[in-house]
């Protein structure tokens, strides 16, 4: 099991109550972590449609998440 | 550069920023809020940002303008917070020597910004209700589940 | 509308002229006076207009703009007299609900007025010589003959 | 016989020496009032590189000219 931290934002962040959690999971992926706290965002959005970021650093659904990440899960962006 | 603000946008003193005597052509964008959006009588926006990664993916895509189209100076700032109908949330300005990279340099970065950086929009409207744009499915399981 | 006029051209005060509440999209363009131009170093512009048949070709112009791509504010004004390295020489403004239409519409009425204007430029280069920019065969048979 | 006011503009101008003369011509188009009077404004451009206005309008190098019409030659532009 690793430990995750997990950011919400925007619409994602009003459904979980909270911007940041503690998350213990075998999530390989960042994909995983998305699925693993579906319950918490409530999205039914495809992964295609939201982003991720780990540790800063934009990235993939694919990208392994190890034991300490923080794990940013952005719903679908509308700048401008 | 790629600036994110909670204050407002000055396009006039933003744009003395790119003056260069080699520059004959200035582009500037800017996004207003306005009125309406998908059928609904829109009273305000609330523009959140995830200001460290906006700014890094906003860096980025300045660069890959400034590498397609070469010789230009490039600037865009993003707003913040609550805006009113009419405020400016989004502004882009590009000089060059030539007026055709300084269109296609200001179009490609503020179609890049809309896609690409982790900005939201939420819409607040005059009937009382509100929600966050480009999000319709966010909630979907919520409504059905929760 | 279009305006011919030997004032400093002011972007800020023109593009609120433009402000509408169902406009969501502003772009704007302005050509300035730069220091290089066909290899030489240029110190100042001349631009002369006939400004009856400017405005009312502009008008064209901009009508044409509107019906291509409706519900957009445009205006133009165009800098006549001698302008130094830097300053505004012409500014195109347009408002529109979305900001394809903005872009196109404020490219097509620039890439109209260089090219249908009845407005002539003259250029002063820093080694004293001066030119009629587009005009190099005008001369040729005053050279030649004259 | 028909009498023209041509008008001269920007380096036609400065070629010619005076921004509008008088002339007695035979021209029937506004093309033949350009050649009529190319030793005046002195240029060697091709006709479809510059403008023409009969009477404050826009017009082409075909168009007829009448008698009392004035002839606006413009050399090639260069706005913006």
């Amino acid at each position: 099991m690793k430990t995750i931290t997990v950011r919400y934002f925007a619409m994602f962040r009003e459904r979980a109550g909270v911007s940041s959690e503690s998350l213990r999971t075998d999530a390989a992926t960042a994909g995983d972590v998305f699925r693993a706290t579906r319950a918490r965002h409530g999205s039914s959005e495809p992964l295609a449609h939201c982003k991720v970021a780990i540790n800063d650093e934009m990235t993939d659904w694919d990208a392994p998440v190890s034991d300490g990440d923080t794990v940013l899960l952005f719903p679908p962006v509308a700048g401008g | 550069m790629l600036v994110v603000t909670p204050d407002t946008i000055d396009p006039d003193a933003l744009r003395r920023r790119l003056f260069d005597n080699a520059a004959g052509a200035y582009c500037g964008f800017e996004g207003w809020v306005r009125n309406r959006n998908d059928g609904q009588d829109v009273l305000r926006l609330e523009y959140e940002a995830y200001a460290p990664l906006a700014v890094s993916e906003g860096e980025k895509i300045i660069v890959e303008a400034a590498t397609k189209y070469p010789h230009l100076h490039a600037h865009c700032v993003h707003r913040t917070g609550m805006l009113e109908v009419g405020d400016c949330a989004v502004w882009v300005g590009v000089s060059s020597p030539h007026r055709d990279e300084a269109f296609l340099a200001c179009r490609y970065i503020i179609d890049e910004v809309k896609v690409r950086l982790p900005i939201w929009k939420k819409e607040y409207y005059v009937d009382g209700d509100s929600g966050w744009v480009n999000c319709e499915r966010c909630t979907a399981h919520a409504h059905t589940v929760g």
